[in-house]
């Protein structure tokens, strides 16, 4: 295995140079890179919106902001961080770079694909930066007629034609990668020796690509209805408002999963890595993946329990719901699993790894209070809702992003992180996130409504501490930003595999030739099997 | 250099290792492509079928509005195209670089065609005052009936405009077949572009078969 | 897959048959079947769909996961339509305005 | 700053089902919670590794194991599932007996009627333990009745009637929200709601100033809007009459039935060709445009009164008025 001299031998990075290179470059690792740079961007403009929604829920009054600019914070912190972060987040950056390698092919199944796609999330984002720098826009991350359409008096066209390109770019990444699982992989590497981190993603694609169009035909109704006075759910022409939430959320209710399930892969690599044993039961969690993702697609009525939909479908899309939940049971409890007897490392990845499962657990518990119908009844559009989707997308997979980010740090650059400041990090962001939203189940249940600009009173104690666990949080975030930049040029020299790890992309030198392989790999072992790679053993 | 990447040719790109990988992954590709777009129509579907149920006479008498005669005269034309698209596939696996040619201009003539009349019926209905918005009025019904004609009429331009729309992009795909064709790019060795390019044009002819009835014929004799 | 090349004559006669059922709906819809008018529209455009897509698109000929790839989709849209049905379709149900 | 509380305060019947529920989802979370986050631990430590080199024995799964943990949460999310839905049910179906008062979502307010006559806006009064039934509408776009203390939420929709009930159990002040973003001042469309003592709640409604009851302030516009130049008393003339219409099921022109619940009455006097009356000629006017949905609430009590005429059984209200038949 190679890992003398980094500096000479040639790699993606260096084999060419200058700003044309990256923007025409057809290699996966750099579009994943082009990626990362793109969503962190997202992810800080998200993050400024939530510090100004924070700062001024400190007080019962709207002292800050005016109402409609609060209204605009929360709705374009919702569309910043839900389409241009956490959707391409772990998938178009990770999955990118890392997908192509795992099943040991030279680059995806259609590089210029790869790249349009980028372009287009770029092209979305434009688009919707523009309408946020233009005036913003007011509607809430989900556009509920008729108030977008005929109300609003914001920049509603700008901002979904962003997210309908944004969601070209993610249909043709599901594409991609499914043609690629299916098309690229090495000799030797079948479905069942796949890492599940493959399986995960490979279940995100199907979502993406049968979920994306519904929406991206909704927001062209919605266009229409806005521009060329159409009257597709104009109540006044008899047309009916929850027609459009059922296409919302045939497709937002799949795109959580979107989010949640190249979490769960990123999650199902660290535990196995950092106890070094291999998933336990692991064709069940690659099966609940793709459960996950069709259970996924039955269920999106449980967001509209109150909006006036039909008693008899609630209870269908109740009952459903609660089968999602399996799968998700499953993952949870093979990971822990996983733990047992194991040689369990300590390093920050593996720290992220177990916040995430603690507090995608809570998460996805409240989950399943939230899905039973009386009890939604009473939370529906309160905080209650807005700590159970922040547990899950930024205690769970925000922790699986940055768990993998470090995970595959070393490999990606060729250096390592900074241990001791990342250590301290994963501790400041676990906390701070907790302090933050941990408080929102309890103002949700006292009955604080959600997009609530001024508020009474006696909820102010709560929204206090949440304020200040977000301000712990944000330390938490700007940490790492920091270091990873500073280790580009500092950190030290990580080798091909400095984690024993068993993936293919460890077998190769770290970062990677430009074509991944010297030699194309051919695979002769299960996923995850760690006799393979640690040189002599002490038997545990 | 990695030592087994080999140098790239259309036939064969670099990140594959045999055309026939690379052949079956474009029409996978393809194939996947085609289920985002049942998806995409699926949506508009799904309205329609909401608002028939919700507002059957209405609709049959708004529907009963559209010419029949040339809404199948435009069927039996965008069939026509898919028949001479398929020789055109046929004539690539072939490797028939004319017989490419010929059908692929019939084809696009035909594409053609089928816009033009879909215009020309677009036109009647801005003349018809049929088109949604302050000035519509269907006439024969009452006012308070005209929100839900428009509902129909909404649908009918939603529908027939994005298969419109997709039917200007396969023009363009076409055109730039037809160039590519004359060129000699295409080879019974080579032929995926034709060939995608075809399933693309069936699919659209696809939904234009499920317009036809659901906007034109369905429960006609309830609107009399 | 080893290339299989239908004859023109294939294809000349699913043609045929396309063209021909066009005329069939249309001259069907002039016939008042009461609610059978959507059953036989639908009923002959699914099978012209099949025409088109067995023939003409080579389903005929294609790969297993091809066939997986079309029927799941069509099974989602199924399910986008059935399961939005439980709601539109049994609105008046319960009896109460709104529920 | 208030006073901390964990609990809403608990003020109608639904509120301690509501609560009983939470207390059984808490109890079922916090044991997962806390088995996971003890496992972790516990494991974390324990097979801490201890040199580099280590290699544990791989575990393999075992199929009982899976079981196992498959099919005792899904009986508990069955349970979930079980216990949530029955409550939802009570929420949906009013009983029979509810006092009616109808309620009007607009940006950014609540309006609400009683039968009485009596208008509030951002308030309402009710009496302690007798149930309400609110039927409710929008003006504009999406709005939501909530009342955390009574544990119900309901969204308001334009161009059609939601419905809401709740049975006050506590008298008191509580707040009502609106719970669907709806522009601008959102946050600002809240109010009150009195839970009142029975006698006092009748000396509030003696004591307000209202012109007359909702349904005779639906009368007289029966007459002004000249409704009554075609709807007789009986069913002479080319109209059908009302009286007794309401909670009816009636035969439509082309075949179908309809229960003459208050969407049909909004209906017939916002789109009458919508849904005619098998017999009878689609003459009747549309109304849209003419009347706002106050309006419309208020003839559509008017009618719902004529039918309780002509049902003497209707028991009486604290208002007087008699109860819409059940
Ligand atoms: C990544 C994002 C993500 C994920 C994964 C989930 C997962 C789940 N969500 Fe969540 N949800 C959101 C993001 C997410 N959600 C968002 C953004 C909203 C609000 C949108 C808006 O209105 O703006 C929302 C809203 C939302 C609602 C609507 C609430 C309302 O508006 O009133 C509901 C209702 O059913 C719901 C249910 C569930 C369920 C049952 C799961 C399940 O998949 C959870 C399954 C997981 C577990 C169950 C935990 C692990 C299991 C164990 C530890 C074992 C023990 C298990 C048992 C006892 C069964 N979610
Ligand atoms: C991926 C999704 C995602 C993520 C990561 C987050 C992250 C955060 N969210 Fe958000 N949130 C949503 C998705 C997400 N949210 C959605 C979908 C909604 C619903 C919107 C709607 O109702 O339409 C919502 C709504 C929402 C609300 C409710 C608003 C309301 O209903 O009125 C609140 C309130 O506390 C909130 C807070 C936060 C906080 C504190 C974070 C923190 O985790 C963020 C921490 C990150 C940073 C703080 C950035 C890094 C630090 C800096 C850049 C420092 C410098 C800062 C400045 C210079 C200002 N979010
Ligand atoms: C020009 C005559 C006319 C006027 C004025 C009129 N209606 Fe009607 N109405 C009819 C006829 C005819 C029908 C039965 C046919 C139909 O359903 O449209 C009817 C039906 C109804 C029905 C449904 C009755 C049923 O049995 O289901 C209601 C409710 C109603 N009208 C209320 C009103 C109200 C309220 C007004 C005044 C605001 C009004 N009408 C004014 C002619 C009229
Ligand atoms: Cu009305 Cu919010
Ligand atoms: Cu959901």
């Amino acid at each position: 295995m190679i890992t003398a001299a980094v500096q000479e031998r040639e790699h993606y990075l260096n084999a060419s140079y200058g700003i044309k290179s990256w923007l025409l470059t057809k290699d996966h690792k750099r579009i994943g890179l082009l990626y990362l740079a793109t969503i962190t961007f997202f992810f800080f403009l998200g993050g400024a919106f939530a510090t100004l929604i924070r700062v001024e829920l400190l007080t019962p009054q709207g002292d800050l902001v005016s109402s409609e600019t609060y209204n605009k914070l929360f709705t374009m912190h919702g569309v910043a961080m839900v389409f241009f972060f956490l959707i391409p987040a772990i998938p178009a950056t990770l999955g990118n770079f890392f997908l192509p390698m795992m099943i040991g092919a030279r680059d995806l199944a259609f590089p210029r694909i790869n790249l349009l796609s980028w372009y287009l999330l770029v092209l979305g984002g434009l688009l919707s930066l523009y309408a946020m720098l233009a005036g913003g826009v007011d509607t809430g991350w989900t556009f509920y007629t008729p108030y977008s359409t005929s109300y609003s008096n914001t920049w509603v066209i700008a901002t979904a034609l962003g997210i309908f390109v944004a969601g070209f770019s993610s249909i043709l990444t599901g594409l991609n990668f499914i043609v690629t699982v299916h098309r690229m992989r090495a000799p030797g590497m079948t479905w069942f020796r796949l890492p599940l981190f493959v399986w995960s993603t490979y279940a995100t694609s199907v979502i993406q690509v049968l979920g994306t169009p519904v929406l991206a035909v909704t927001i062209i109704l919605l266009f229409c209805e806005r521009v060329f006075h159409l009257g597709i759910f104009d109540p006044t022409r008899g047309g009916d408002p929850v027609l459009f939430q059922h296409l919302f959320w045939f497709y937002s209710h799949p795109a959580v999963y979107i989010m949640v399930l190249p979490a769960m892969g990123v999650i199902s690599e660290l535990v196995s890595v950092y106890s070094r044993k291999p998933v336990f039961g692991y064709h069940f969690v690659a099966f609940a993946s793709v459960a996950i993702a069709v259970l996924g697609f039955l269920v999106w009525g449980h967001h509209l329990f109150v909006s006036t939909q039909s008693l008899y479908a609630g209870l269908v899309f109740s009952f459903l719901s609660y089968f999602v939940a399996i799968p998700s049971a499953i993952k949870v409890f093979n990971w822990t699993a996983t733990l047992y007897k194991g040689s369990i490392s300590y390093a920050t990845p593996m720290l992220y790894a177990f916040g995430f499962i603690g507090l995608f657990t809570i998460g996805g518990l409240t989950g399943l209070f939230v899905a039973a119908l009386g009890f939604d009844v009473h939370v529906t559009d309160t905080y209650f809702v807005v700590a159970h989707f922040h547990y899950i997308m930024v205690g769970g997979t925000i922790m699986a992003y940055l768990g993998g980010l470090h995970y595959w740090w070393p490999k990606m650059t060729g250096r390592m992180y900074p241990e001791g400041w990342a250590k301290l990090s994963a501790l400041v962001i676990f906390l701070g996130f907790n302090l933050t939203f941990f408080p929102q189940f309890v103002l949700g249940y006292l009955g604080m409504p959600r997009r609530y600009h001024v508020y009474p009173p006696e909820f102010q104690v709560l929204h206090v501490l949440s304020t200040a666990g977000a301000s712990v949080l944000a330390v938490g975030y700007v940490i790492p930003m920091i270091y990873f930049i500073w280790s580009l040029r500092y950190g030290k020299v990580a080798g091909a595999n400095p984690w024993n790890a068993t993936g293919l992309e460890w077998q190769t030198a770290s970062p990677p030739p430009a074509h991944n392989f010297d030699q194309s790999p051919v695979v002769t072992h299960e996923a995850y099997d760690y006799s393979t790679v640690l040189g002599e053993v002490e038997v545990g | 250099m990695a030592s087994e990447a080999h140098a790239e040719t259309p036939a064969l790109r670099e990140q594959f290792d045999t055309e026939e990988q690379q052949k079956d992954a474009s029409t996978l590709g393809m194939w996947i492509f085609l289920i985002t777009e049942i998806m995409f129509f699926g949506g508009m579907f799904l309205a329609y079928i909401v608002y028939r149920g919700a507002n059957p006479l209405v609709f049959a008498v708004a529907s009963s509005s559209l010419n029949v005669y040339i809404g199948a005269a435009n069927t039996v034309v965008l069939l026509c195209s898919s028949f001479t698209m398929v020789l055109a596939v046929r004539g690539a696996q072939l490797g028939q670089r004319q017989t490419i040619v010929l059908f692929l201009i019939l084809t696009l003539i035909l594409g053609g065609v089928f816009l033009g009349v879909k215009a020309y019926e677009w036109n009647e209905k801005f003349q018809e005052h049929h088109v949604p918005g302050p000035a519509f009025h269907f006439e024969g019904l009452p006012p308070e009936l005209q929100g839900r004609a428009q509902l129909f009429f909404s649908l009918y331009f939603a529908m027939t405009g994005l298969h419109a729309l997709h039917m200007v992009i396969g023009v363009g795909i076409l055109s730039l077949l037809i160039w590519q064709a004359r060129k000699g790019t295409y080879s019974a060795a080579y032929m995926t572009p034709v060939d995608v390019s075809g399933l693309y044009w069936h699919f659209v002819d696809i939904i234009w078969i499920f317009l036809f009835p659901l906007l034109y014929l369905i429960d006609r004799h309830l609107g009399k | 897959m080893t290339e299989h090349i239908d004859r023109v004559r294939t294809y000349a006669l699913v043609f045929a048959v396309l063209i021909a059922l066009t005329v069939l709906t249309t001259a069907v819809a002039f016939v008042d079947l009461g609610p059978f008018s959507v059953v036989v529209a639908l009923a002959i455009a699914v099978g012209k769909m099949l025409l088109v897509a067995l023939f003409f698109m080579h389903i005929r000929h294609s790969t297993r996961l091809t066939r997986l790839v079309v029927l799941g989709g069509l099974l989602w849209l199924i399910i986008l339509i059935l399961l939005s049905l439980t709601d539109f379709a049994t609105r008046t149900w319960v009896g109460v305005p709104g529920r | 700053m208030g006073e901390l509380r964990l609990l809403p305060e608990q003020a109608s019947t639904i509120a301690p089902e509501v609560d009983h529920l939470l207390y059984f989802l808490l109890v079922v979370s916090v044991f997962f919670t806390v088995a996971i986050f003890g496992a972790i631990f516990y494991f974390a430590v324990r097979y801490r590794r201890r040199s580099e080199q280590e290699l544990p024995n791989p575990v393999h799964g075992g199929l009982t194991l899976e079981i196992l943990w498959s099919v005792i949460p899904f009986g508990l999310t069955m349970v979930m599932f079980t216990w949530g839905a029955s409550i939802y049910f009570t929420e949906a179906r009013p009983p029979g007996d509810a006092l009616s008062l109808y309620v009007v979502g607009k940006q950014w307010m609540w309006k609400l009627e009683h039968l009485e006559g009596q208008r509030e806006i951002n308030e309402l009064h009710v009496p302690l333990g007798r149930a309400v039934k609110l039927t409710m509408t929008s003006e504009d776009v999406i709005h939501s009745f909530f009342i955390p203390a009574f544990r119900i939420k309901q969204d308001v929709l334009p161009g059609k009637y939601s419905t809401i009930w709740f049975k006050p159990t506590k008298p008191g002040r509580y707040h009502l929200f609106c719970a669907e973003y709806c522009g601008a001042r959102h946050s600002g469309m809240i109010g009150w709601i009195h839970v009142m003592e029975p006698q006092e709640y009748q000396n509030w409604l003696t004591g307000g100033a209202a012109e007359g009851t909702l349904a005779s302030s639906g009368e007289k516009l029966f007459e002004g809007l000249a409704c009554n130049n075609c709807h007789h008393a009986d069913s002479s003339g080319r109209c059908p009459t009302l009286v007794g219409l309401f909670g009816k099921t009636v035969q439509l022109a082309g075949g179908g039935m309809v229960k003459a619940d208050e969407a049909y009455i909004r209906e017939s006097i916002l789109q009458p060709q919508a849904k005619v009356v098998a017999g009878f000629q689609p003459i009747m006017p549309t109304f849209q445009g003419l009347v706002t949905e106050e309006d419309v609430l208020r003839l559509v009590e008017y009618i719902k009164s004529l039918g309780a005429k002509a049902a003497p059984e209707g028991t009486p209200t604290p208002g007087g008025v008699p109860a819409p038949k059940r």
